[in-house]
């Protein structure tokens, strides 16, 4: 039994895996199966976790094991109750106090997080003086990276129309963001070829025993 | 909303504050948002159902499918429940017979054969689709776009074996141009930069968002008033 | 006896003044009260010292343990507004004739002390050590410590100050706007282009798919997605378009649904709404995008917009979205997924243009106001990076290092 | 328009299949290219290469599942290496999987050619503990309160590759191979700015830059494998034609032919230029 539930598991993931991939060619009904089942099992498999991992070691188990001095949790359990009222249509409006204390509290969070390690920290590792660097390839790159963040800071300058002089800082803005994306582009090849490397792995190791 | 304004300076001002009850606050409200997220996500199982069983009903088109995806939720939420996950026991506990009969648990044993290769492989799309859009994208067209181009073609040899021999020939004085040296290079300093102007200027939009959340002027999320 | 007693102060004093100086023990400012900062400095022939703080019934356990003569480090986990008393044994290496041991006499013990603090010490206290072959001499020192817990975080000051440079900043645009001060935004390319991609899809009577991104409600980026929505689905309604909104969270869902209903109610066809055009998929990453793949492949929408937060699977859903022919539109303000973006849509929104679009959009002064404001605050900052980096060339570092105080 | 889309589809399929193909074959006949060892790599290589004989060697599997053709690779050649320089490998993991990786990893080097190796001898598992830095502060004080025995219960006292081990002070190297935190960074900030123990690191490509700025003048880091091509480059080193060679040999290729596909893109580009040109000229 054991042995048939191994061999029958592998190949459940090989018709899935050829499921997903026969998607490539165009929409069939092996990819409409799989994609419900994926839809399906997935929700499944969250809610499960949710409740495993979140809800009873977070809520339940601590209100079980010592109420009293959990008692506080017992207001995220009555906003988290009220959200659930927005299957009621006539009492959705409820779920708004806790959507907006999310949000807010939200809010308050990014600004600070944002401001700390976004701003602050990035223009304090800006500024550095480039004329230091050791070898004129790094001071040059040293000063491609100050010119490089003021151009792209700027290109997101909304007030001024992009024309004459002020077109210019905007323009290098534009080459540095387009050299990132390329350099990103190509920096990810390599990843994402690993992961089909991965699924034709399993593929001809685990299922074909083909190789090693 | 006046609860949003109150809520968010307080947020905002136990950031310098460390004397309690500022000081973890937000650590707290962390920990009661995964409470509530968690009760959302009965929310969203529940508008799943409802929509399926809708489609099914009115035998949409493809209703078949949807009514297949209805079963392995049903399946997946049934098993972790009776018979629990990996490290927890569910209602029937352990289910140490079943576990002896195919290997691990039920849940996990859907886990691991069906929804692991599922998402493996729809991520492994990528590789295909990245070929395809470099085919479609990387055309010697405007400047910018060849910047594009050369520094993703510079980067794609210098992650690669034999990046290093096409250049590797170059005199030490030119060592500057050896392809990998060179990618490196362009991670460095120009990628750097721009990331880093992105990151600056999304900053500031964050921080412009939360304030006219704060204030009550950005309401959309929460739909109308009336 | 005058005398005498002052000499006896003296020495007190002096005592306690340098073995202050030996073992210290400091608050750790602006903190919530937690951690208490000890420091020692000793004689080089040290051979190591450990630290102990006695618990409530005043038995004393090993906090640290160094091999250094001189240093510091941070206790945490405190209570705060408690007196914790700490107390440092240190062993002598055995000594080699080169070395000179300082010592101070104190009850009974003696003091390995520095040549610096031998030589400030009053004669009374000072004291030879005839070096013997048994080098583990040990001199023991006690010292209080009393974490407090502070009103605030000085080192979040320049923080505090930038933050209220910058949120003025955008107040003071928006009260401006408020009162009617007109003001120019340049244009903003991906924006312009959307209505023409609503028109084309009324044109081909095929749906338009708005795609939320994977970022939970509590993520700004979903939020200021949400309110291009809300300008969407407006012009989807006005053109009696149907759009298809699959979201990731039920939280997104709920707030989705309640901006789509509410534009539709705006643009008078409250009546054209279905609940089934906005709905939940699943909570995983990769079960959505299938999700969304099949429902592209099927519906085959004239437009696509991706607008939120994403991260691997933006490449997919634009691939496969370039395939069935859809004028693509999406925007992120994740760098490392706007190059895919960029190379196989139409129109990318990049970085901050995501939240900017809902200002360029609605045109309502308020947001254009904000907007205004995080432009004077791009100022604000390119001009601290300039001064910064002048500082840095001319030598100075204090500019960089004071902002630097944020840990 | 839709002659238009239907071309496209019918180009987009043609490279998907060739990709498939092409990626396929390499891994069933590896064709063995060559690669240059980096610098990074070799000094990690070298820290196992030069560490006295039967030097204790903790190896960490900082990682679960979805790194593992990242980083399996390494660990599989790193215990290969130090078997045959004659170390003792003590596997332990910041990672709740990380233990049973490490347990792939010594099955699989035992079965290719090291069946003589036994447990608690020349390797022993002591399993995952959570806590991160915290965990391997402790470590540096005492090994016996963190791992009081290994993954199967054995105590420590009794395992023959633990003997003289009280604190991390006495492990001769740490390789930690990580996927995310807890990893390479704790590893870095205890074991080697703390206790002064020779630390190296295995990463994934894609965060292997992070970590370049420790690989200093303080050697807070001697070498730092970065993804697939460092494991195949260390694989090369110790003379092995293993898995990570074989990928790397797809990848390689698989980068080559995306390289081929933009070319032709840009020649059907250019003739296209061309054809409206002409037409415009007529």
């Amino acid at each position: 039994m054991l042995q048939f539930m191994n061999v029958f598991g592998i190949w459940l993931g090989v018709f899935f895996t050829f499921s997903i991939f026969s998607f490539l060619y165009k929409d069939n009904p092996f990819y409409k199966l799989s994609e419900q089942i994926f839809v399906g099992l997935s929700a499944g498999y969250w809610f499960i976790y949710t409740i495993y991992y979140v809800m009873i070691p977070n809520l339940f188990s601590k209100l079980i094991g010592d109420f009293n001095a959990n008692a506080i949790l017992l207001i995220p359990g009555f906003l988290g109750l009220l959200m659930l009222l927005r299957i009621i249509p006539k009492l959705q409006w409820i779920s708004r106090y806790p959507l907006s204390l999310v949000i807010a509290t939200t809010a308050g969070v990014s600004i600070v997080l944002s401001l700390q390690t976004n701003i602050m920290q990035q223009i304090t590792a800006t500024m550095f003086n480039p004329f230091a660097a050791e070898t004129t390839s790094q001071m040059i790159g040293g000063l491609l990276l100050i010119i490089g963040t003021i151009c792209g800071i700027y290109f997101f300058y909304f007030s001024k129309k992009q024309e004459g002089l002020s077109a210019i800082p905007s323009k290098i803005g534009i080459w540095f963001l387009m050299l990132s994306f390329g350099a990103s582009f190509g920096y990810t090849v390599m990843a994402r070829i690993s992961l089909l490397i991965g699924r034709l792995d399993f593929l001809l190791k685990d299922w074909l025993h083909l190789i090693k | 909303m006046i609860l949003t304004l109150i809520i968010g300076i307080i947020v905002i001002v136990s950031e310098f504050i460390p004397h309690p009850p500022f000081g973890r606050l937000t650590q707290t409200f962390e920990s009661w948002f995964l409470i509530i997220f968690g009760f959302a996500i009965i929310l969203g199982q529940i508008s799943l159902v409802q929509v399926n069983l809708n489609k099914i009903s009115r035998r949409e088109e493809n209703w078949i499918y949807h009514l297949i995806g209805l079963i392995s939720l049903f399946v997946m939420v049934v098993f972790g429940l009776l018979w629990g996950t990996l490290e927890t026991g569910g209602l029937l506990g352990q289910g140490e017979s079943i576990q002896a009969a195919i290997g691990t648990k039920p849940f996990d044993y859907l886990f691991d054969n069906v929804y692991i290769p599922l998402s493996a492989t729809m991520f492994s799309l990528l590789a295909f689709f990245i070929a395809s859009a470099a085919y479609r994208a990387f055309i010697i067209r405007s400047f910018e776009s060849n910047l594009l181009m050369i520094t993703a073609v510079i980067v794609i040899i210098g992650r690669t074996s034999f990046g290093s021999f096409l250049t590797g020939w170059l005199p030490e004085r030119f060592s500057f141009f050896h392809i990998p040296l060179l990618t490196d290079y362009i991670m460095e300093f120009p990628n750097t930069a721009a990331q880093r102007a992105i990151l600056i200027s999304a900053a500031l939009g964050v921080i412009g968002s939360s304030l006219r959340i704060i204030l009550g002027i950005e309401r959309s999320y929460l739909g109308s008033d009336k | 006896m005058k005398r005498c007693f002052l000499l006896f102060a003296l020495a007190v004093f002096g005592f306690s003044a340098f073995a202050a100086d030996i073992f210290n023990i400091l608050d750790k400012p602006w903190d919530e009260g937690t951690e208490l900062l000890i420091k020692w400095d000793l004689s080089s022939v040290i051979d190591s010292i450990h630290i102990s703080r006695a618990d409530s019934a005043g038995v004393l356990g090993i906090v640290h343990v160094s091999r250094d003569a001189k240093g510091e480090f941070t206790e945490g986990k405190l209570q705060p507004d408690t007196t914790y008393v700490y107390s440092l044994i240190a062993f002598l290496r055995s000594p080699k004739t080169s070395d000179h041991v300082y010592l101070s006499k104190t009850d009974g013990s003696a003091l390995i002390v520095t040549s610096r603090q031998f030589t400030n010490l009053p004669d009374t206290l000072k004291t030879t050590l005839t070096i013997d072959s048994s080098p583990k001499y040990v001199s023991i020192l006690k010292a209080e410590g009393f974490p407090t817990r502070d009103w605030f975080n000085r080192k979040k000051l320049p923080l505090l100050f930038l933050l209220l440079v910058l949120s003025t900043g955008i107040l003071v645009f928006i009260v401006l706007a408020h009162r009617g001060t007109d003001l120019f935004i340049r244009r903003i390319n991906g924006l312009d282009a959307m209505d023409e991609a609503i028109g084309r899809a009324t044109e081909k009577g095929k749906p338009i798919l708005f795609v939320p991104g994977i970022g939970e409600l509590d993520d700004i980026q979903t939020i200021a997605s949400l309110s291009i929505l809300s300008h969407l689905a407006y012009k989807a309604a006005e053109y009696n378009t149907n759009l298809i909104v699959p979201c990731k969270t039920s939280m997104v869902l709920s707030a989705a649904r309640e901006v789509v209903k509410e534009s539709y109610l705006r643009a008078g066809r409250p009546d054209a709404f279905r609940n089934e055009q906005v709905f939940y998929l699943t909570d995983d990453q990769f079960g959505y995008v299938a999700g969304i793949d099949g429902i592209m492949i099927r519906e085959e929408p004239a437009a696509n917009f991706f607008l939120g937060t994403f991260y691997a699977e933006s490449l997919i859903l634009a691939e496969t979205g370039f395939g069935t022919g859809a004028i693509q539109t999406a925007g992120t303000a994740q760098a490392h997924q706007l190059p895919f973006f960029v190379v196989s849509c139409d129109y990318t929104l990049i970085g901050e243009e995501l939240y900017a679009a809902s200002a360029y959009l609605s045109r309502d002064p308020q947001q254009l106001g904000s907007l205004k404001g995080c432009d004077f605050g791009k100022i604000v900052l390119i001009s601290m990076i300039v001064i910064g980096v002048i500082f840095e060339i001319s030598g100075s570092t204090w500019f960089t290092s004071m902002l630097n105080m944020v840990e | 328009m839709t002659q238009d889309l239907k071309k496209t589809q019918f180009e987009r399929r043609i490279i998907f299949l060739t990709l498939f193909i092409v990626v396929t074959l390499p891994l069933i006949f590896p064709l063995g290219l060559k690669t240059e060892i980096t610098p990074l790599v070799q000094n990690a290589y070298d820290m196992i290469e030069t560490a006295p004989d039967s030097s204790r060697i903790i190896i960490s599997f900082d990682y679960d599942p979805s790194t593992i053709t990242e980083l399996q690779p390494m660990a599989q050649a790193i215990i290969e290496h130090c078997w045959r320089r004659g170390h003792k490998v003590i596997a332990t993991a910041l990672w709740p999987q990380g233990a049973s990786m490490a347990d792939a990893a010594f099955s699989f080097v035992i079965e290719n050619g090291y069946k003589d190796k036994q447990y608690g001898v020349d390797y022993v598992n002591l399993g995952y503990k959570p806590g991160g830095t915290v965990t391997l502060q402790a470590l540096g004080r005492d090994f016996q309160t963190i791992f009081p025995s290994d993954m199967k219960g054995t105590p420590i006292s009794e395992i023959p590759a633990m003997q003289g081990i009280a604190k991390l002070g006495d492990i001769d190297a740490v390789m930690s191979l990580s996927a995310g935190d807890p990893g390479l960074m704790a590893w870095i900030m205890v074991a080697s700015d703390k206790y002064k123990v020779k630390v190296s690191g295995g990463t994934t490509a894609i965060s292997a830059p992070g970590f370049l700025t420790y690989v200093n003048k303080n050697q807070q880091l001697i070498g730092l494998l970065g993804g697939l091509k460092a494991a195949s480059e260390y694989e090369k080193l110790i003379g092995v034609k293993g898995k990570a060679t074989v990928n790397m040999d797809a990848q390689s290729v698989a980068h080559v032919l995306i390289l081929v596909f933009i070319t032709i893109g840009n020649i059907k580009a250019f003739r296209i230029r061309r054809k409206t040109r002409n037409a415009q000229m007529n």
